[in-house]
């Protein structure tokens, strides 16, 4: 694994290994519905369902499930373009998300977003931003509005690490960190900016170190492991409750595909090779196997739950190929907030 | 009616529309403690505290979007950009969230906010620190852009502008915060989009706004012991813009000047004349013509700069050339 | 005459001038390994090595500053944007230092550096990456601004950005890059700032840039049926602006359409309007219409973004217009 | 000193005291040159022979004469809009950069660029910008064409401490690390920006620490100890030309006056007696001891250099006052390159 070793996943669980295991299996499903759904998004888009960039989560699953599933329903999570799968861990449904990826009506934005901006005010998923490094602030915006309120309520943002060697990384880290506010800073660090590796775009790789520029917790997580995951995830949300101010965290994962629909699962950047090492601890079966192990799970039980998933997100590609497309109206629509009175 | 400067006028506007809403805060550089660069936050500090009257680290880019952030949640701040040169650096957030954000989730999430601060030349102030963004920022969709003239039309539209649900791109000017002028003592809103009468004239119309409306009434007055009656229409608001009202006085006095504080190549001046050329082509009986900025950066050299304002005499000039007066 | 596609006439162009200039540079994201987001640099990093292909983080406002400052000791770099939405965030070197250094030393440091990407709307990428900001840049003095529609001007209107001396802005199109042209074999350079007339004309006129330059050629295709004979200016550089070839052409046809991709509100096309207005108010047998992207962010689903876009169909209709033929 | 402590001067000196000494006479003559060349600045601003922004470097003369006093003649300097002593330094006459404050046609600028834009490109001096942070990458970039060029030249780039919490600071060091350029950036450390102190606007006090983040050395450096700030420079400055890359120097100093002419001394911010107490010791004395301690100064030869620096200034200001006013046509001019046969 020549080129990205220096940011390889590597295993980081401490506590108890049966930690959260009544959550296991809705874990184990979350990820697997998000699997199926990029593949199935990633057909359509090769038929010319879904267009403009599509970027796909698959291999990174666990990083989505294990931080979303340790937050309160009116926490605000916010991402990049990379977002289905934590469109979907949010709990946003599979039709809202695959219509708005086929442009239609139905669509979680109405289809004026796409796939690169998925929102759903009301579970606190405030996108789907196209601007490397652009939500980074946004995601500070609301733990100000958190903390301003009063509402312990925070924010969970995620970035992928090549967004850490950019300017809004640092403005906003900083003023977090002076602030104290309720944020948690995820790098979802899998390895990659498009073709480029880390040691190829950061001075040094372990980026969780620059949280010591900000006087805030880094850590560095196994993003394979969605245990590990949730684990670290808790620890950052009880700091930013506790008012304790935000934390980095440096989660390590793996695109298994090319950085969008248009670009190939390896090329001059990476190997098959290295492709296919990764693929080994793939963050399902890591679970599944400590599944297997606890007796949680056998392949009867894997068996319904890939039914019903892979029904779900068919049947979620179905509506979006049934739904309408938006009115032509809508081209005029939300540019301004409606006119109301002045007062 | 008391009298007011243009810097209390504004600071009046927040003071009251925090006093009105818990949800209205001001951030910026240097806001709070040192009561603001140009001391249009003086006061606010102590009345509503560090929570409401927040001092940021030099980081446009992340605290504007701190400020996108906290509107798209639902508070109401205002931002103030120090000046308008150095919000180029958080252009980014304004330009590509904060206008988009209402188009982009499909109307979900709207983003109430106010950018302020003073904007265009001063004296001697630079290259870097002397310029008029306005036809950019009235280039995007989703934006509101926003110049009041006087202290009392500097108070109403700032007031309107924070209680507007979208992104409002408020722009002041250094030299404007120390004019004075009457203010209404009840309190009163000036609404966003409509454009003001500042004299009534037969013969021309001066389009202008900001900075270029004091000159314009002067170039007004001297013309008018030449003989014409030139009317003066400032635009107040430029986007979105009040084109009714120029056209009305373009139908009346068939001869227009749009006189501006920025440069000219696809400035608010070429909009506004592409307006009237499109809309009242049978009503000009002469070319519109502009006055701008000369087309350089700003020089330092204190004659150099007056060489390169608009002024008084440069819109006079124009007039009477619309006029066929020389 | 090889036909080649703009890409790689762009590619060409970049080659031959490293070829030609050691101190010329190509630095940006993914330019070098991945030979370039759009496959513009494809082959160059192989024949010019890491020293003078250079892969950047993804810091435009870091690595833009890299590329003015090393301008200002004298290399002529080549920075590209990955695409024009992203120099946002770098505007404030563009315009606070490339475009203002040589004013602001006395004319001590020059600035000679090429920003160039792909600028506007591709198909289907929603309202972040679909934006043109020529008419921003085309506003500061200081820079020049290219943006070729074919792959010959490609060619040698980016050679001669290369060898100018000053900042310029050179903005492509993602929907430009696959498409195929006669291309000299033999070098060439095309002048900056020299308009290019695609189609000669009698009836009407049609001014355009960059992506509206074929469907004003297929509209004045379908014109020449209903007996209208338009003639299509190719701007090529928008600062300078080729005034001259614009006024002789509405000198002789009476008549004019402006076609651009981006927003209408102080466009590209205001400003032409205002200088044909103003220069050939006499000349002008009907207003001049503007044909431009729909005053909103650019949606992501395919049929509200077909309706916001220009093409053939709208600028006919306007050519129609202004020939009163509807 | 309640709330600049923490970012105080504080002695760093490591190497033999003695060391230099050959330079010394030379520092405090740069050093006294500067606090009256500002002082005189101060009045002609006072009585509008200055206009627009005026930033005065009266307390911090000693990081621009150690800093510049390590560099050759061919090295690169940029800074921010509180550059005059290190324009003075860099060795621009006096008589340039007044006529510059004074609009004046002979100015280093023409005129045309004012106190926050000096400019002198034989001297390698780079301006001299009034957007925070914007030099940085600039500096890094002299540094890029150094290195491409292999000429070991070297570039210093100055910045205030407020600086380090742009975005520009973050993306300019990460790059200028990674790539090894040939770079110093020096955060002159004066404790606050405008009316906030250091630990209003940045999460960490010691921003020495935040070089960690790009894995380049960091150093805080006594800055109203002239001899201290070389000591550290020379180190910067070899690493540079070893092409080990880019070092950050927080270098730890005073301002005894306004942030510009329009601020007062001390106000709301920071006390009377604080700034007292910083007076207390100023660079020019600590040097001035020392020297005495070497019997290398006495009264006398003090008076000389005073009275030599006091002459050089005054002619400067009496140069500014009769030069021309630049002409008309200047305007015009340096917009762009003049025109030449493109080949
Ligand atoms: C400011 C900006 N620059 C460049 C791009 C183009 N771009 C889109 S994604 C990407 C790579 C980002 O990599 P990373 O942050 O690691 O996220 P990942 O794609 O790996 O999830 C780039 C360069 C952009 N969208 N925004
Ligand atoms: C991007 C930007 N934001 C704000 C300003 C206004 N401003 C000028 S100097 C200054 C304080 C800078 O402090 P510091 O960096 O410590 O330098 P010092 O003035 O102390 O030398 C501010 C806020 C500016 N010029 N540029
Ligand atoms: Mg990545
Ligand atoms: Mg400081």
């Amino acid at each position: 694994m020549a080129v990205s070793t220096d940011t390889a996943p590597r295993p980081t669980r401490r506590a108890d290994a049966d930690a959260y295991r009544d959550e296991w299996t809705d874990w184990l499903r979350m990820m697997l519905l998000i699997r199926r759904f990029e593949e199935r998004a990633g057909e359509a888009y090769s038929i010319g369902h879904i267009g403009g960039f599509c970027h796909l989560y698959i291999g990174q699953e666990a990083v989505a499930v294990g931080t979303i599933s340790a937050l309160r329903d009116d926490d605000y999570v916010i991402s990049a373009y990379r977002e289905h799968g934590q469109a979907l861990a949010r709990g946003m449904t599979a039709r809202s998300v695959m219509a708005e990826l086929f442009g239609k009506a139905t669509g979680c934005s109405g289809g004026k977003g796409g796939s690169m901006h998925l929102f759903d005010l009301e579970r606190g998923f405030m996108g789907g931003h196209g601007i490397v490094g652009g939500q980074i602030p946004l995601g500070a915006g609301f733990a100000f509005a958190a903390k301003y309120r009063e509402t312990e309520q925070l924010s969970l943002t995620y970035f992928g690490e090549a967004a850490a060697n950019i300017g809004s990384f640092h403005e906003a880290l900083n003023i977090a960190a002076l602030w104290k506010l309720p944020a948690i800073f995820v790098i979802e660090n899998n390895g990659y900016g498009m073709g480029t590796a880390v040691r190829r775009s950061a001075a040094i790789t372990d980026l969780a170190d620059r949280a010591a520029s900000y006087g805030m917790p880094g850590v560095v997580v196994d993003g394979q492991d969605v245990i590990a995951v949730r684990e670290a995830t808790d620890e950052a949300v009880a700091r930013a409750r506790a008012g304790e101010g935000p934390t980095l965290m440096d989660i390590r994962t793996y695109r298994y595909v090319g950085h969008s629909m248009s670009d190939a699962p390896h090329g001059t950047y990476r190997s098959k090779d290295e492709v296919e090492e990764f693929r080994q601890r793939d963050p399902i079966l890591v679970l599944e196997e400590r599944m297997r192990e606890a007796g949680l799970l056998d392949d009867a039980a894997l068996e319904a739950l890939e039914a019903e998933v892979t029904a779900e997100v068919a049947d979620a590609v179905q509506f979006a190929e049934e739904s309408p497309e938006p009115d032509a109206d809508q081209l005029w629509t939300d540019v301004l907030a409606p006119v109301k009175e002045n007062d | 009616m008391a009298t007011l400067t243009y810097r209390d006028a504004l600071n009046a506007a927040l003071r009251e529309e925090m006093q009105r809403d818990g949800d209205v805060y001001l951030m910026g550089e240097e806001v709070a403690e040192y009561n603001g660069a140009y001391k249009v936050s003086r006061g606010l500090l102590e009345e509503f505290g560090a929570k409401r009257v927040v001092d940021t680290p030099i980081a446009e880019l992340g605290f504007a979007g701190i400020g996108v952030g906290s509107a798209m949640v639902g508070l109401r701040p205002v931002v103030e950009m120090m000046t308008w040169n150095f919000a180029l650096l958080a252009i980014d957030q304004i330009v590509n969230v904060a206008a988009k954000i209402r188009y982009m989730s499909g109307g979900q999430i709207g983003c109430p906010i106010v950018f302020r601060g003073p904007g265009g030349a001063a004296l001697q102030l630079g290259a870097q620190h002397s310029q008029a963004f306005e036809s950019w920022y009235a280039h995007i969709p989703g934006l509101k852009v926003v110049m009041p003239a006087t202290p009392a039309d500097a108070k109403g539209l700032l007031k309107s502008a924070i209680r507007d649900d979208n992104p409002v791109i408020f722009i002041e000017g250094e030299m404007l915060y120390n004019l004075k002028g009457e203010v209404p003592d009840e309190e009163y809103l000036i609404p966003l989009g409509v454009a003001d009468i500042k004299r009534e004239g037969a013969d021309a119309t001066i389009v202008c706004h900001s900075k270029t409306v004091a000159p314009a009434l002067n170039a007004a007055k001297t013309l008018e012991d030449e003989g014409l009656d030139v009317e003066v229409i400032d635009l107040r608001t430029i986007r979105p813009l009040d084109e009714a009202a120029v056209l009305r006085s373009v139908r009346k006095t068939h001869r227009l000047v749009i006189a501006e504080e920025g440069w000219g190549f696809a400035g608010v001046g070429a909009q506004v004349a592409d307006l009237v050329q499109r809309e009242a082509f049978d009503d000009l009986d002469a070319p519109v013509i502009r006055v701008h900025q000369a087309d350089v950066p700003m020089p330092y050299n204190k004659h150099l700069e007056k060489a390169a304002k608009v002024d008084a005499t440069k819109i006079a000039a124009a007039v009477r050339t619309v006029c066929y007066r020389d």
